[in-house]
Parts: C-alpha cells; structure tokens; sequence
C-alpha cells in the first residue's frame, strides 16, 4: 500500500480502470502529454496511447458534448475540465443533455460520462480559479455530483463513478491535491455513491461537510475534543446527488445539533438543502438550530484577501461553541 | 516582403434536376427506379403525415410541434441515403426522416401527444430521438462518429440542423471537433431561410452556409434542397468519403419552410406571402413526380395510389396511437437513473400515496 | 386604469420605460416584427425602430455577451431569452461575466442588464420548455434574481429591474401570462427589488411561493378558509436574490409554521435556502417543521404527466393540514 | 443543372520587414521616426516588465501570471495603432497593451499580485480588465462596437485572444453577431502556436486562423505577429475600415509563445526545444532594432538607454507596488452590488465580528 496524495490517487483510479475497462476514454484540454495542469492524468497517454487519452480543442461545450456521443455509443468518457469555474459553456449539455438523454429516450441511450473538474480556493489561484458551484450541479435532476475529501475516498469513489451508468461530475478540491498524503491499497475498490460516512463519532454535534471542508471540520473536531469542549460527530457527505440523508438524520438523532461548512457562497449554496433536509427530518431532536460556516455571497476574492472568504477551524469552532450554547 | 494570398477556397452548389423535372444524366445518383419509387412514396407519406398531424393538432389531440411540408426534398432523400449502420442526430423538424428510418408513426404521435413512451425509438435503428435545443446535438454526434471510427465500423453519422442552429456556438465547436478528430460525420443543414421570424440574411452576413465550412477545414457544398438527387447525390457521396475516413463534411441544402415555423406560429406576422408562394411552387414532391411521369415510373393512377396508401397508412397509426392508454404516474421516475435513488423512491411513494387517496 | 394580462403589463413597462429612457434597448431572438413567441415585446420595434428593438442571430450567448458589452457602454439592454430552458449556453456569461465585472473592475464597469425569459410548466409544452431552474442563478453572487407573480406586480418589478444598477435575471411565469387579467396603472410605478410581499394575511401558517405558486398558495389558502380549517398567511417572495428573510421572519414568528412552494426540482431548490433560513433566524417561534411542496427531482414529465409533477392546491392544503397536525 | 462554383475565398498575408529589419516601402505604414522610437520603447518595457515580473512570482511576491515575451511584435503594436476614443477588449496575454493604454505598471503588480484593487482601469482608458474565460470576452467587444456605433461615435474596438481561443463557441457567437451587425470590431488573434500543451494543427484542422473570417462574411487577413510593421499597417487600416461603417474584421498575427504557458507551465514536457529556439531568433524586438540601425534611428547606446531607462520605470513601479497597504477586508463586500444588500451586509458585519474578536 504506497502513500499518495489526492492528484496520485486519481491518476492511480484512472490507470487501472482503464486497464479493466478498454472502453474508458480520458479527454479534455492538456490531458495527453502535459499530463493535465495539475498533474492528474499524467502518464496515461504514455501507457494508452493518444486514441484513449484525447487532447481536445480549447471548447468546454464541445469536451462534455463529444463525450455524451461518447458514451451514448457505449463508450465511458472521463473529460476533464480544467477548472470548474471554466465548465459554464459545458452546463447546457449537461443538464440539457447528459443529464436527461436516458429520460428522453426512455432508457434505451444513457450517458455513463465523468466529468471530473477541480474546484474550490485556498490555492492562491487567479480570478474563476477557486470558485465552488456544486450546487448549481446537485439541482440538476439526472446528474450524480459526488465530491472526494481525500486520496482514499477519491480512488474509491472515482472508480464507482466511472462504473456508473449514469453521468456523474466529480468535484476535486484543489487544495487538497497535494496538501496530503495517505495510505491508498494498490488494488481498485469501489465508495459506493449516495452513501455519507461518518468520520469521526461523536455525541454532541454533527458536522456536516464535503471536500476540503472536510479537513478544516476534523481539526475543529480535534481543537474542541483536545479542550474537552465539545465531542463532535463529523460526516463527510461524499455524494451530495443522490442525498444520503438516512446518515445525516441517525447523527443528528444522536447528537442533536448539527452544523454545515462549504465554501461556496452562502445563498442557496448546497447547505441550505442539508439544513432543509434536517428541518424536515430531525426536527424533533434538534436541540438548537442547524447552522451554516460558509463562504459569502460574493465573488471569491484574489489571493490577498482569500483567506477571509474560506472557512477555517476558527470559524467553525465558533460556531459549534455557539450551537452548544444555544 | 509582400502581401500574398496563402490559401483560396471556392463553395460549389449542385443541382441534378431542374423545376420540370428534368435531369443532368452526367450527375444522377445511382437509384434504381425502384429506389426512385421508394424514395417518392417516402417523401408523399411525409407529406401526408404532416398535413394530418396539423389536423391533429388544431384538435386538441397532440401538442406543438414543427411542420416539414416543403421540406421533404432535403431530409427524406438525406435519410434515404444512409445505412443501417449509419447513425442519424436530427433535430426537430426530420418527420420524413424518423419514418424512413423505421421509426413508427404512431410512436411519434405519440410523442408529439405529450408521452414521452413514444420517443422509444425501437432497438437496431441507429437515431437519437428529437433535440429540442437548437445546435446542440451536432456534438453528440460527432462523438458518436468517433466511436464508430475507433471500432472500426464501416459507418458514418448524419447530423440535421437548420440555419439558425449554426449561430449557435455549438455548432461552431462541433465542425471544429469533427475536423481534428476527422470524425465521420455529416454536417446536413435544412436552411430553410427562416429561423421563426428571423430570415437568413439576418441569421449571418456569410452569403452561404456552405463556406462555414472553410474555418474548419473541412469541405462545404450547397445543394438545390428541393432537387431530391442533388441532396442524395451529395450526401451519398458525403458518407462513403466519411467512411472511407475522408473525414466529415457539410452540405447545406437551400429549401424553404413554406409552413408556419411550429403549430404556435403566425408567419403572416412578418413575412410576404409573395415569398412563400414562390417557393410553393417549387415543389419537391412534385418535381420528382414530374420527373418519374418522363420516366414512366409513374402516372396520375399511381400517383392517387401512393397518396391514398399513405392515408391509410397514416389512418391506421393515428388508430393506433389513439388506442394508447394514458401512461403510468409512474413513468416520470423511471428512467432518471438506471436505479431508483432514495430521493426518487421517497418522491415517487409520496404521489402514490396521493394519487390512492384522491382515487 | 386598463385590465391587463402578464404579457400586456411587460409589454407595457418595456414601452413605457424605452421612452422614458433612450439607453434602454431591447434585443433577443423575434423579439422585433414577430413580437416574441409570447407577443411580449408586441408592438415595440414598430414604436422604437430595429436600432433599439433588436432581433438577433440564434445564439444565447452571444444575446448575453454582446448585452453585456453594451450595458458597460452606458445602454440598459434588456435581452430576452425565448424560454429559460435556452439560457443554459448563456449560463457562462451570465456568471463569468455580468454577474462580476462590476467586482473585477472594482466598480469602474458595470452591467445594468435585465435577461428576462418565460419559465416553468403548465402551459402542455415541450421538453425544455417547462423548465424551473431560478435556483441554479440565485446562488450566482453578483446576480438579482426577480419573479413577479402576477400583472401588477409584473410592470412595477420590470421597471425596477431596468433601472437597477446591476444585472437582473426576471423569470416569468409562463403559466400565468394569459392566465388573468387585473388592473394596471397606466402610469409607471416601481416595486423595489429585494423585498416580500404578504398577499394574504393569516394567524396560523405562512405560505411561501413565487412566479405561479402564488396563485396556487393562495388557492389553498382561500379554500382552507371557507373551510375554516386554517387562517394562511402567503407571501409571494417577489425577488429570490437577495432574499428578503426579515419579511419571512416577521410573518412566521406570529403564524409559527411555514411551507415553501415551488415547481423546480425538490433537491436543492431555492425552497431549500427558505428553510434554512427560518432554521437559522426563527427556529423558536416554529411549532412544526418547514416543509415543501415542490416538483420531483426529475426532467418535467412532457404534457400528459405534467400535472403530477406541478404543485397544486390540493397538495398545499394537504401539506398544510399536516403541519397543522404535526 | 451542373455543379457550379458560386462564391470563392482568398486568405492573404501581409508581411512588411523581413528578418533582416529591410522593409517593404511600398507597405510601410504611415508612422514617423518619433512614433517609431516610441513603439520600440514600449516593445522594451513590456519585455523588461516581463522579464521581472517573472523574478517576482518566482520570489513569491506574485501569483501567477501570464508571459508575453516573444509576442511583442504583435500586441503591442496592435495597441500602439489604436485611437484614444477606440476600445481594447484584451484576454490575459497582452501586458504591453495595457502599458500602452496607459495602466500603471504598478496596479498590472497589485492586480497579478492578487490584490483586485489594481484592476481598477483609470477613468479615460478604454480598456477592459483582463478575461479570464478563454473566448468568452470578444462578444463584450462586440456590445461595445455596436453601442459606439448607435452613438455615431468615429471608433472602433479591438479584441485580441490567442488561437485556442477561436474553439471557443463564444468567438463563434461574437464573429457572427459583429457581422449581422456590422460592429466596428477588429478581431485580433495573437496565433502564438500553442494553447498550453496543445499545437495549432490539433487546435483545428484550418491551416490558417483568418480563414475562420469566411463563415461569417467578414474579411480575414494573416500577418507576420512578428513583424511590428505588418501588424501596425493591418490593425490601422482595419481600425479605419471600422471607423468609417466597414465593418468588423479579423487579423491573424502569426506568432509564438517562447515563454512556458504561465509561470505554473513547464513547456518542456509537450514541445521541442529545437522549436522555440528557431522562433527565439526571430525576435520581433531585435527585428525592429535592426530596422532602427539601419535608418540611424537607434545604436548601441541607445539600444542599451532604452533597456535601462525601461528597468529604472519597473523598477520605480515594484517599488511603488510593494509600498501598496494590504487590502482591508471589507473590499470583498464593496463591489458585488451598487448597494450593499441585507444579505451582504449581515456577512460583512460577521466578518468584522470575527476580525475584532481575533484581534
Ligand atoms: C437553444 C435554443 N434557443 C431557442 C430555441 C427556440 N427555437 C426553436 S426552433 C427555433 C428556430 C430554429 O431555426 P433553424 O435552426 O433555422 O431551424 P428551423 O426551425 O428553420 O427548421 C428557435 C429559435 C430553441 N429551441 N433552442
Ligand atoms: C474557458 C476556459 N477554459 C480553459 C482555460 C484554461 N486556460 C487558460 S489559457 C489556456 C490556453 C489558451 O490558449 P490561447 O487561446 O491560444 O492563448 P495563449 O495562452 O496561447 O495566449 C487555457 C486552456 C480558461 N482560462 N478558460
Ligand atoms: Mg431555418
Ligand atoms: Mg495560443
């Protein structure tokens, strides 16, 4: 079992699926032989040749529109966009197209597409560059959107994605790429989707995240358990279409509070559906409001002023204090 | 030090048969009177079909949808073209096209009703069903191209699409990928002139749709829409260069929308009834029975024969479409996913819930 | 004061405001001669001339993007997009570009600009023509999201609308526009963006909708009363972004229970972002969970099943009785 | 009935000075000694700024950025030929044109340096900040266009973008509309060979970029991007073209990029280096220096004052940058609306919240 980092990780899921699976294909802008810009797919066109590891034109529409034709003819694309705040001009094919060709056809064409993209901040990156729309995406009736939060979780779920005969877009937080590295099993194994998983136990809060979120979540977790404040359950929601609210209610029945961290912008970001969803569910157990640590409804700032916009442990240790006093 | 010209291009138009029927021997397609016959009961079916799903559609009975009278000279021989084992992406205004196919017309009624059922299009016939969202399919299939290609079937994709869709960016995209990957793809535009209300000079400043095809790289060429053997000449020649991987191409096809733009549609409010007229009167289906009457494949018996055998055939799927039982509530989260996910499966329980109650 | 239908009162207000303000131009596709497919711009290239009434080529796009560069010019395009399930090509200018610029240039350029465009089912229409995705733009930062429910409020919202400073997204609900007639001031009026608007007045529970919603709420409403079984209060929530959560405060800590109604999918819905809020700000005034009357996460069935998947009266009351109960 | 040729197309190249710096008279543009010296001076600012800029991100103290050595010969003049009155709508590869244009070296720092408050383009300077979106800002220049010509104001616009860039759907959309509306648009394409890892010929199957100009009925032209006399003579007259209700028109500068993409870039995993040393001797800043020498308008000497009077100005301007206060937090609330709305001013005082309580 080596230990890899989030970009190794997915390289590795990439690699074998396609030495599995002849009919997996990688395209996109600079996968081939630059090896994507962040490295992901790097030595793929050396082991697959051009023909599965397509360098495409600078087209976004065009990658994710090829790709349903793709896999319409019983191909598996995974086209990769190269930021997820450049996968605009792919938005009308995939929820015009993609998302709804097995509706539209009524079963007999389906779109097994991944459409892998990285996204988030904290990379000191350029304007569009760390921008954080999984919501615009998880609303979109007939797409899977499923977010990994570390090296293990990406190979696994990566894998079950591209297994999957419906299309799935695959967030990466960027700052995790290489921000950490950890025991990854050399054989393929698949995170089922639509299933959460509880990171940590815990009695008096839940913590509900996804992505890197899921990292600045644990460490509040670690800062309040070292200082015996507070014992909190942290759920990494892996998967946020389809929702697995099933393992967000049984938490929240648990501990009876419950606190939602993203980076995307607070109104109408994809916490609003959690929090909804608990409404709905677990009111009964709720023994303070469920709360929100979220980005704000601006545009991501340039670097200077960045770390103000991401959640951090400060913020949501603060938060959770104030559930618990509540 | 100068200024050179680096590289020139010319677009070509083709034109087989003339408005009385009559043909340049040098440039027929190669059809048996057979095939000829064939063709002409395809094109008079369309014809026919349209004229009664207007009817249908005054009535209540079906739902929006776009006529295809007048253009049957441009799709049905394009369609009539292909091979099984080619594939066809239309968009929406192909009727002839989805029958030549093997599409049944009472599927597409049904459709066209309001149920999505009738899209079912029926295992072995290589077609996607209708794309509403003008210039977006033609990616799909240049994908579908690229697949047949790396198979190495001996295939190739046609794409329909009018006018207007080449103002789309995708469309702009898809030629450009067809062009890199030398996908085997058809690019076949109805330039009817209109795109609703909007006419083809105000569509493009580009006298001709067939020059797009110059930024691409890859060949263009205009053809009489109207002069079925000019069409399926040209397309004919289109897939085998595709298959042989010769690469895509485009053929742009001038005919006219002489209908209304869709059944919701008053093209009285902004065009001359002088320009529809003309164009009545050129005719496709007429031309060619002009051309088959010279021939001796035809006369005014069989040309009442053909139309009366395509009433019946339309009859019979209007009876048949009729008869269908109205679908299953059901039906809406069947095919979201392959699976019915725990969101679908809680949604789909809480309409049964409701619809036992009310029953 | 004339009888007018949603599609007479736009008309109006555009008129009215195009000669009010030479700057404000009209452009989409048939919006000229034709009038638009729904007769909304009916009448104004006659009055104002193809220089200000534009009819463009078919592209979205390219509608969005030129618009853009003309509102930074000082004009105040108002573009219409022929059915909101058209404007997914226009998604990226909309959200890389108008809805930013004024943030990138630090105000130098801005994009005063209306993109107003027919949504949601109802009216027996074809695949994508029955789309309901506002949820997809309100969590765009730097974008206004308005939906006017009915006539009256139609004119004065689309005023306001063309004369904000900033980009304004106006769905209108298709449904609704021959469905009534009710009086409109000739003069012109404003409604400010931003702010709810309680319909109905109620002690025992407040319905939220908007865009066609309203009427159904309020159907619901009416009926409960002669009933006697529940006093509804309705609030049609007017402009989705930014929300006005005081107005929803304030009416649920007197009524203390709340429903959402809305025809877009259920996940991730801008119902989502309405709960989350009354978790957050009236949690103690809550006798019962937030709930919501939504359509399914489905592509809209085409005509024959469209009625199972709209929310109708009979599912509000039925959803109002069983918060009642809870 | 035949197959006949109904429209034909040309693509021209326009180079003015060879290698060598020996030009063409009969093709030099109309541009005085002074003007001459001047476009030199900015060609060397921009390299020098270029060349620090890098010493910078590598030190950390910017973020990445986009190189523009090697592409000097064609931005900058492309820049240098625009009026006051005209518009710029530039991507992210056109650093000398922003010199040029008159934003301050120190805010293109502050702006690179991720610090939004030097994108702040001085009132008076008809410039467009940097776009980010590959192909997305040549429809804002269209926009323009048309609202300078509805003014009846004498100007025009000029949008520039690489070749890869022309895939977009966007540039697509924008070509079109600025024909059917006879935008006064010069679209200007720095063909540097390269989008990223990606060389032209897999970019599209055109061999050339002005050849694209065909689909949408408007002119097209190549030029030599390295050739500051070619490309100032084609820009103007384009410029003009517009200016007088000729219409928009699209310029191909064929250049390259000898730089890594970006500074994240390593361009020796995809391309040879044999390749960028064959582009490094056609230096367009050296060209024009020969030219200079040739006519007496420049010698070593004042070669060598022109680089070190350009390093003194950088110079001045990372000093002035570095001196810039860090921006105060609120700036990410100040711009989204005119008007801080409720939701915003609730976050922005939850963030004032917090910044006390840490400090
Ligand atoms: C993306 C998109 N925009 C707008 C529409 C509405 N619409 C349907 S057909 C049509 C005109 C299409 O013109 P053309 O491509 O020439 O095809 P034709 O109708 O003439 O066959 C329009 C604008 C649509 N269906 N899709
Ligand atoms: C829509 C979009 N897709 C992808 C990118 C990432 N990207 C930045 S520059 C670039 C290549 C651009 O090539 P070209 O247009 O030729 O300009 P050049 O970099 O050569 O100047 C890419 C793919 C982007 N910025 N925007
Ligand atoms: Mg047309
Ligand atoms: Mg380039």
């Amino acid at each position: 079992m080596a230990r890899l980092n989030l970009v190794e990780a997915i390289d590795q899921a990439l690699l074998q699926e396609m030495e599995r699976d002849a009919d997996v294909i990688v395209l996109g802008e600079d996968v081939g032989r630059d090896g994507g810009v962040f490295r992901v797919t790097d030595g793929l066109v050396e082991r697959f040749g051009e023909e599965r590891v397509i360098d495409t034109p600078l087209a976004e529409s065009g990658i994710v529109g090829m790709a349903i034709g793709m896999a319409i003819s019983g191909f598996r694309p995974v086209a990769e966009i190269q930021f997820s705040g450049f996968v605009y001009p792919a938005y009308d094919q995939l929820v015009s197209h993609a998302s709804r060709m097995r509706t539209r056809s009524r079963g007999r064409f389906t779109v097994p597409l991944v459409v892998r993209m990285p996204y988030g901040g904290g990379i000191r990156a350029l304007e569009h560059h760390s921008e954080s729309m999984e919501a615009a995406f998880a609303h979109v009736p007939g797409l899977k959107v499923v977010i990994p939060a570390d090296p293990y979780e990406a190979k696994g779920l990566l894998t079950a994605a591209i297994r999957d005969p419906d299309p799935v877009v695959f967030f990466e937080p960027a700052r995790v790429y290489r921000a950490i590295k950890m025991d990854v099993p050399e054989e393929q194994y698949e995170i089922p989707l639509g299933v959460a998983r509880v990171v940590r136990e815990g009695r008096d809060i839940t913590v509900i995240a996804w992505g890197a979120q899921v990292r600045v979540a644990r460490e509040a977790a670690e800062r309040l358990a070292a200082e015996n404040r507070a014992d909190v359950e942290v759920i990494d929601l892996r998967t946020l279409s389809p929702l697995d609210s099933a393992t967000l209610v049984a938490s929240v029945e648990k501990t009876g509070r419950a606190l939602v961290v993203h980076e995307a912008p607070r109104s109408g970001g994809f916490g609003a559906e959690v929090s909804a969803q608990l409404m709905e569910r677990a009111i009964l157990h709720l023994q303070a409001p469920v709360r929100r640590v979220t980005g704000f409804d601006t545009i991501p700032p340039l670097s200077k002023l960045e770390d103000y916009y991401q959640p951090d442990a400060d913020r949501v240790v603060d938060e959770i204090v104030g559930i618990m006093e509540f | 030090m100068a200024i050179t010209t680096v590289a020139t291009f010319g677009v070509e138009r083709v034109e087989v048969m003339d408005p009385e029927g009559v043909v340049d021997e040098a440039l027929m397609p190669d059809l048996s009177p057979e095939r000829i016959t064939e063709l002409y009961g395809w094109m008079v079916l369309t014809r026919r079909f349209d004229e009664r799903m207007l009817k249908l559609q005054r009535q209540g009975r079906l739902g929006t949808f776009a006529r295809v009278t007048g253009q049957e000279g441009a799709h049905v021989p394009a369609a009539f073209a292909l091979h099984d084992e080619d594939w066809m992406v239309p968009a929406f205004r192909e009727a002839g096209a989805f029958l030549v196919r093997g599409v049944k017309m009472e599927d597409f009624l049904q459709y066209w009703g309001g149920d999505e059922r009738g899209n079912l299009i029926p295992e072995g016939v290589r077609m996607l069903p209708t794309a509403i969202p003008v210039g977006t399919h033609m990616l799909h299939a240049v994908g579908i191209g690229w697949a047949l290609k790396r198979r190495g079937e001996k295939a190739a994709v046609l794409t329909s699409f009018g006018e207007g869709a080449t103002s789309e960016g995708d469309f702009s995209e898809a030629m450009n990928f067809a062009g890199v990957f030398q996908a085997p793809v058809v690019f076949f535009c109805q330039n009817n002139q209109w795109a609703i209300s909007l006419p083809y000079y105000r569509q493009t400043a580009a006298c001709t749709v067939a020059q797009k095809a110059v930024g691409y790289g890859i060949p263009g060429v205009q053809v009489d829409g109207n002069d079925v053997f000019a069409v399926y000449r040209t397309v004919a020649e289109a897939l085998e260069r595709a298959c042989g991987g010769g690469g895509p191409s485009l053929i742009e096809a001038v005919t006219y929308r002489v209908t209304d733009h869709t059944t919701s549609d008053d093209a009285r409010r902004y065009r001359a009834e002088e320009e529809v007229a003309t164009w009545k009167a050129r005719d496709p289906i007429e031309r060619l029975a002009k051309f088959m009457k010279k021939r001796g494949l035809l006369d005014d018996a069989g040309e009442a024969a053909v139309a009366s055998d395509a009433d019946q055939r339309v009859a019979q799927a209007v009876a048949a479409f009729e008869a269908v039982d109205a679908p299953n509530p059901d039906e809406i989260f069947e095919h979201v996913f392959a699976e019915l996910t725990a969101p679908l499966a809680e949604q789909r329980e809480a309409l049964r819930r409701r619809l036992a109650k009310e029953a």
